[in-house]
């Protein structure tokens, strides 16, 4: 047992941080918190999903995404779907003139089910349109932007316009999306009802497992030479391309990684707080999602999770006891952290922290940090090189952003 | 009866000659005056279900916006719903108890709302909230104030369709608002043809959709109908379709930012809406509204509400003077702000009628509750939990006020499933 | 849907409805010359500029209201001393913004981005808590809200006029400034190699300072001229900035003859969608097109072809 | 020009007539020259003389307006760059660009040529062949006791030098370099001219230069172009007594 990997794998540095967030997770938080609270934890790691995803796209590979509001909302429409569908029994709508629709179509004249609604009955089909239709719209888009060479600031702007457009259209064709109010009064999952405080804690303990599942994913790509080659396209692009990349799908494909990423969070996200409206999709909700990422360092996918943790934390604290105060707080935050911490707090832990770390692993010399010489069995030397490389460790360089 | 006293009390601090110092003594007297006098009944009979209740105070919840872009609209009502518990408060309070606020904001936030309703209600156990203001946020608390039992006190004039057991719907619902208004044109101003105008969101959509089937029954026409984005800002277009249609009527329901941008755009192209032709009949710019488009730009048209800060009654010249006090002289009041200040009143008064602030025995004993002394003269609470109440039309004059024109002789029956115009 | 009508009545309609595209167009050109100043030029993503916008229109109430108070007999021609004063202050603040925070992030584009949202934060709530949530009416000179009669039918605005002119001039005076000045010369010397312009003794510093500043300031009078036709409040500016940067992408970032090409064409789209759809798909379908074709043709309208 | 022969199979690479041009400003204009296989070509001529973008051209950066490049009988004018790559085309920038935040073993691997779909970079396994290959290019390139290097700590010279190991181990059958000695210090130019012969053993090479010294140590041939056309090609003597080129090159 103890030569096995994954225990191996624990006991090194970084999986450590790794065990402490989820002693955070799992352990200390549920403890902590009263069920209300636990259930605001809950909602803010749904976006937490989303700013992994912003690491790999735009810290790692520079795509600057302004529109992923746009694929948390799509996964977490999907969802609110299907938990309409299933609220809008013909029992539940038996005032309704057309009983057995949701209430906003029934509001609207609307007196049969969309054809687009219908699938959404399946909980198998939502739990694939969940990830399958916010993948979908990425790929159309990066399709279309990547391979003609649409990038940076200019990528950023377009997918602004999509949340933008995609927020209209919500709004305006109301008898099928609910319009502003979004699709709201969710009740059960399959006859289980999520409102309760015991569904609450369990649909958090639920996010919090698809959070490894997608920390491990994100964390398998960085560590793969997919991940270097991400981290290169965005230094030197052209030096990938004339590498024989096509540097197009590489984009493509971790653009829609972030949107599955999105997606799932979206879904969640409708879970735990039992609706969903447009005002996810748009502009400001775009961006705030970015901070997120930038507060807990763009290029670390565990700073993420915090990132998205703190900064809803404080907006929670923040707006209770001083709401005046806290759009000023949160502006300060977005211009401190680009000015003074680029790499948010991963950077902060890296100088400030990891020296300390540091100390204490030298003492015990037993780790497997020293195995970075050049192993004298060429057997063992293609799996110990690169060990080095930690989520946390890589450089930024911001002028290249 | 308890409840005259208190609003005579309340009366009495209105005409207050001045500082909140004044207030506060008033208040501090006054909560002497009673506990001396009437036997507070003891906490364990008027709270069984664990809300925050103590000896000497109460706590309920307020719940807006006060950043984000909503914070325009909803400052009024906090304004309103806190000189309403402070008025009730001098006058003695709830049942012996002074009421104490929590104020959460909202945000602008549909989330937000659903968040912090569940911790006024989960932390706070508070026993009532007085909130919200468009029908997203409403739909956001619903949810959650009724799985927990809580009660809402919602202010907005709003597009109906909605019954909770948990809400007291103190706006207007649509049909009490738009009926009234649409025969008051075709009456009165021999209106034939309308163009229906609005924001794109229910509200709009609902109250068009009533106003279109009514127009129908009379057997009048709709000449066109029409929505734009909140937070448009460009009617150049539409103003021209409305010249080519020549409607009598313009029926609005513009809210927000886009209102400014429309009457702006709609004087500039030469429309002078004292002409009356079209004529301008909107259900959503309230005095407070205007402050931001400007009385010149609005002069002439008109609007069906229920309160005009104008109306002339020995109730309303007393609140609008305490509310000026409170806040400041150059203070407007709309429908809306009207509306939340009875939320904490129409409250007091279920509580003391059922003796109890449990919100189960509130909610039983609320039907039927009427509060003679509310600014916009007399209401009264339906069985279907909204109220009884009168609609006018104003017309707008330059300085911002509306000139009340008319006035339904009786109250109109709140009616937010309405036969016929669904 | 023109059935019924006489000839004389739908040319009118038509010619009104031309009109409503042209004041929409020089909304646009207002709203995208400062940035297409400071994105074009600079690179810098300003997301504040509509935050920028609203202070110029906040200078405008503030003037106008020392007027009616002070000087009542000139109010008629006050909006001229508040345009002026809309550019000063704006152009003070942008220059304040550069100095603090922007001229750190040249390098970083996407930096800007965000940090100039964080100030869109601050400002937004600044105004909220200086003006108060509710939005200010600011009142206009009698002789600016009326309309000039040309047929029975056919009315045009005085303050649509008005704003065309005022775009019309800025528009004129920015090119002339940018392409037919010494300073213009150093500035476009700036934008295209830094090093090589601080070597021949351009103060590129200075340079970045004053294009910000001067950027900032037409926002400033661009808002001022809003007020005549939106709404003045502290969160206005945020229904500007989507539209604002796809005019000034559309156009080809670097080109201010391509800003103004693309504020006509987006402009005309969307006029023209609007009379025939309602208001929102209209919308929906001018923002599909300017997307769409930025997928096709991602330089922009008018990008310059540059040999790299 | 005595490459007028027409296309033959014999040639590693054949550019007929090929014209781009800038806003109607003629770049390169109706160039032909052909490589045979195993051969160093350098071409010079002045700035602005269409060099470099000539092997933009042939590496698929710039689009041409008109004219074929084919190589081993392929048309590259249609094909993508990473396509053109995968073809056997190899191509080092001027300025040295290599990943700066990657180790030199990194930045060798990710040119290894496998994996280069995205499901391959992800299912990509660091074996003993790769492990193998990228330590024998780096002994070429004379990097090999720095492999656990970032490349950001290497000097200009060993960047270069990088780079063309990068190529190296795509195993490309043409190497197209611009100014690869350009900055480097005279020893590493005399290890570079050493390495550039170890390479020509293997691969055809098109280099860009201005050292005419380094130019007469490697050259088989001399192509030199001038506003967009060939002005004169033949050997180094060729070319250095041929009086159009003297006139507007060399004479300056």
């Amino acid at each position: 047992m103890k030569d096995s990997p994954v225990v191996k794998w624990f006991a090194s540095r970084e999986g450590l941080y790794y065990l402490a967030l989820a002693l955070l997770l799992v352990v200390v938080l549920p403890v902590m918190l009263d069920a209300f609270r636990l259930n605001m934890v809950g909602k803010y790691l749904t976006y937490a999903f989303v700013a992994i995803g912003l690491v790999m796209c735009w810290g790692k590979a520079g795509i600057l995404s302004l529109g992923q509001g746009v694929f948390f909302g799509l996964g977490g429409y999907c969802m609110a779907m299907y938990l309409k569908l299933e609220a809008s029994t013909p029992e539940a709508t038996a005032i309704q003139s057309t009983p057995g629709i949701p209430d906003f179509m029934d509001w609207n004249q609307i007196t049969a089910l969309p054809w687009f609604w219908e699938p959404f009955n399946s909980f198998a089909f939502t739990l694939i349109a969940v990830i399958g239709v916010p993948v979908l719209l990425a790929l159309i888009i990066g399709v279309a932007m990547f391979t003609r060479r649409v990038g940076g600031v200019y990528f950023a702007i377009i997918t602004q316009a999509i949340a933008a457009i995609l927020t209209i259209l919500i709004i305006g064709q109301q008898g099928y999306t609910g319009g502003i109010n979004g699709i709201t009064d969710l009740r059960t999952l399959m006859g289980w009802d999520i409102r309760t405080d015991e569904a609450k804690t369990a649909l958090y303990f639920v996010t919090v497992a698809l959070l490894f599942v997608c920390l491990f994913a994100a964390r398998l790509i960085q560590k793969r030479k997919l991940g270097r080659i991400l981290v290169a396209m965005n230094t030197q692009e052209n030096r990938v391309r004339f590498s024989g990349y096509d540097v197009a799908a590489f984009k493509i494909f971790v653009f829609c990684l972030a949107a599955a990423f999105a997606g799932i969070g979206g879904a969640l996200f409708t879970l735990s707080v039992g609706f969903m409206s447009p005002s996810f999709i748009g502009i400001v909700a775009s961006i705030e999602m970015v901070i997120f990422c930038a507060l807990g360092g763009r290029l670390s996918i565990l700073g993420a999770v915090y990132g998205a943790l703190l900064v809803n934390a404080a907006k929670s604290g923040f707006s209770e006891s001083f709401p005046e105060l806290w759009p000023f707080a949160m502006g300060a935050l977005f211009i401190g952290v680009v000015l003074a911490f680029p790499n948010g707090l991963a950077g902060l832990y890296q100088t400030y922290v990891m020296p300390l770390e540091e100390r204490l692993f030298r003492r015990k010399p037993k780790t497997d940090g020293s195995q970075k010489a050049k192993a004298t069995a060429p057997a063992q030397t293609p799996g110990e090189r690169g060990k080095e490389y930690d989520p946390l460790i890589d450089q930024y360089s911001p002028e290249k952003s | 009866m308890g409840t005259t006293d208190s609003t005579a009390n309340g009366r009495s601090f209105g005409k207050g000659t001045g500082l909140r110092k004044k207030l506060m003594t008033l208040a501090a007297s006054m909560m002497l005056a009673t506990s001396a006098q009437a036997a507070t009944p003891p906490t364990s009979e008027v709270n069984t279900t664990g809300l925050a209740v103590t000896d000497d105070t109460v706590k309920v919840g307020i719940l807006h916006s006060i950043t984000g872009t909503m914070a325009i609209s909803e400052i009024g009502s906090v304004q309103a719903e806190k000189l309403a518990i402070e008025q009730i408060n001098a006058s003695g309070g709830v049942l012996g108890r002074q009421i104490e606020f929590v104020q959460e904001d909202g945000a602008s936030d549909w989330p937000t709302f659903a968040e912090k309703s569940r911790k006024l209600l989960r932390q706070d156990n508070v026993a009532a909230i007085f909130g919200a203001w468009t029908s997203a946020s409403r739909k956001a608390i619903l949810p959650v104030i009724e799985q927990f039992n809580g009660m809402l006190y919602y202010p907005t004039f709003y597009e109906g369709l909605e019954q909770s057991p948990n809400v007291i719907y103190t706006g207007q619902e649509a049909t009490q608002q738009i009926l009234a208004s649409i025969d008051w044109a075709v009456e009165e101003k021999g209106a034939k043809t309308f163009y229906l105008l609005g924001s794109d969101y229910i509200w709009p959509r609902t109250s068009n959709k009533i106003a279109r089937k009514h127009i129908d029954k009379l057997g009048l026409k709709v000449v066109g109908e029409e929505y734009y984005p909140l937070g448009h800002t460009q009617f150049n277009s539409v103003i021209n379709k409305i010249k080519l249609r020549k409607p009598d009527v313009i029926f609005a329901s513009v809210v927000g930012g886009s209102n400014v941008a429309f009457y702006k755009q709609m004087k500039a192209a030469g429309i002078d809406f004292t002409k009356e032709s079209p004529l301008l009949l909107t259900i959503s710019v309230t005095e407070d509204e205007i402050r931001g488009i400007g009385g010149e730009n609005v002069e002439g048209i008109y609007a069906s509400m229920k309160y005009f800060q104008s109306l002339d009654n020995p109730n309303n010249q007393e609140f609008v003077a305490a509310f000026k006090e409170a806040w400041g002289d150059d203070m407007v009041i709309g429908d809306v702000t009207q509306a939340a200040y009875l939320g904490p009143w129409l409250w007091k008064m279920a509580v003391e009628k059922a003796g109890s602030f449990d919100v189960d025995k509130v909610r039983e004993a609320s039907p039927g509750i009427e509060f003679t002394k509310a600014p916009e003269g007399y209401v009264r609470i339906h069985e279907n939990h909204h109220l009884w109440s009168k609609t006018r039309i104003g017309n707008a004059q330059r300085n911002g006020q509306y000139k009340v024109v008319y006035e339904t002789e009786d109250l109109m029956e709140p009616d937010p499933f309405p036969e016929g115009y669904q | 849907m023109f059935d019924g009508y006489t000839t004389s009545e739908l040319m009118s309609i038509f010619a009104m409805q031309g009109f409503a595209g042209l004041s929409l167009f020089s909304v646009f050109v207002l709203m995208a010359l400062g940035l297409a100043i400071i994105f074009g030029q600079m690179g810098v993503i300003n997301m504040a500029h509509g935050e920028f916008m609203i202070l110029g229109a906040y200078t405008t109430y503030l003037t106008s209201s020392a007027f009616q108070s002070y000087l009542p007999g000139l109010f008629g021609g006050y909006f001229f001393v508040a345009m002026l004063f809309a550019f000063l202050v704006c152009a003070a603040l942008g220059a304040f913004v550069e100095w603090a925070m922007v001229r750190h992030l040249y390098r970083r584009p996407l930096d800007t981005l965000l940090a100039t949202w964080g100030l869109s934060l601050i400002l937004q709530q600044a105004y909220r808590t200086i003006f108060g949530a509710r939005e200010v009416g600011v009142t206009l000179p009698d002789w600016m809200m009326g309309s000039i009669q040309v047929t029975d039918m056919v009315d045009l605005p005085i303050n649509g006029l008005f704003v065309m002119i005022i775009a019309l001039s800025i528009a004129i005076a920015v090119y002339f400034l940018m392409y037919r000045s010494g300073w213009g010369k150093k500035v476009r010397a700036v934008v295209q190699n830094r090093p090589m312009a601080e070597a021949v003794g351009i103060n590129s510093a200075g340079v970045d300072r004053a294009t910000f500043a001067l950027g900032c300031g037409i926002a400033g009078i661009a808002g001022a001229a809003f007020t005549m036709i939106g709404s003045t409040g502290p969160s206005s500016g945020q229904a500007y900035i989507v539209d604002t940067f796809l005019v000034v992408v559309f156009g080809g970032a670097q080109s201010l003859i391509g800003t103004i090409v693309s504020a006509f064409g987006i402009s005309q789209a969307q006029s023209t969608l609007e009379f025939f759809l309602s208001g929102s798909m209209a919308k929906v379908l001018t923002l599909l097109v300017v997307v769409g074709i930025l997928m096709l043709r991602p330089e922009g309208l008018m990008a310059l072809k540059i040999r790299r | 020009m005595k490459a007028a022969k027409s296309k033959s199979k014999d040639f590693l690479l054949a550019v007929e007539g090929l014209t781009v041009s800038f806003d109607g400003f003629k770049a390169v204009d109706d160039l032909s020259f052909y490589l045979d296989p195993n051969e160093i070509r350098v071409i010079i001529g002045p700035n602005g003389a269409g060099k470099t973008t000539v092997l933009d051209l042939i590496c698929g950066k710039t689009r041409a307006t008109s004219g074929s490049i084919r190589f081993q009988g392929r048309e590259l004018t249609k094909m993508k760059e990473h396509q053109i790559v995968h073809s056997g085309v190899g191509r080092k920038f001027q300025t040295p660009s290599v990943f700066e935040d990657l180790t030199v073993f990194e930045n060798l691997e990710v040119s290894y040529p496998q994996g280069h779909s995205v499901m391959g970079a992800l299912a990509f396994k660091r074996d003993l062949a790769v492990v193998e290959e990228i330590e024998s290019v780096a002994r070429t390139i004379f990097l090999e006791d720095m492999l656990e290097q970032p490349a950001s700590l290497l000097s200009h010279g060993q960047k270069q030098w990088l780079e063309i190991g990068m190529l190296l181990i795509q195993k490309p059958k043409l190497i197209m370099l611009d100014e690869p000695v350009a900055g480097m210090s005279v020893v590493e130019r005399k290890k570079t001219a050493e390495l550039l012969k170890v390479i020509t053993r293997e691969h055809t090479v098109l280099v860009i230069e201005h050292d005419m010294q380094f130019v007469g140590d490697i050259a088989d041939r001399v192509t030199v172009m001038h506003q967009g056309k060939v002005l004169s090609e033949g050997s180094i003597e060729h070319v250095k007594s041929d009086p159009k080129v003297i006139e507007v090159y060399l004479g300056h």
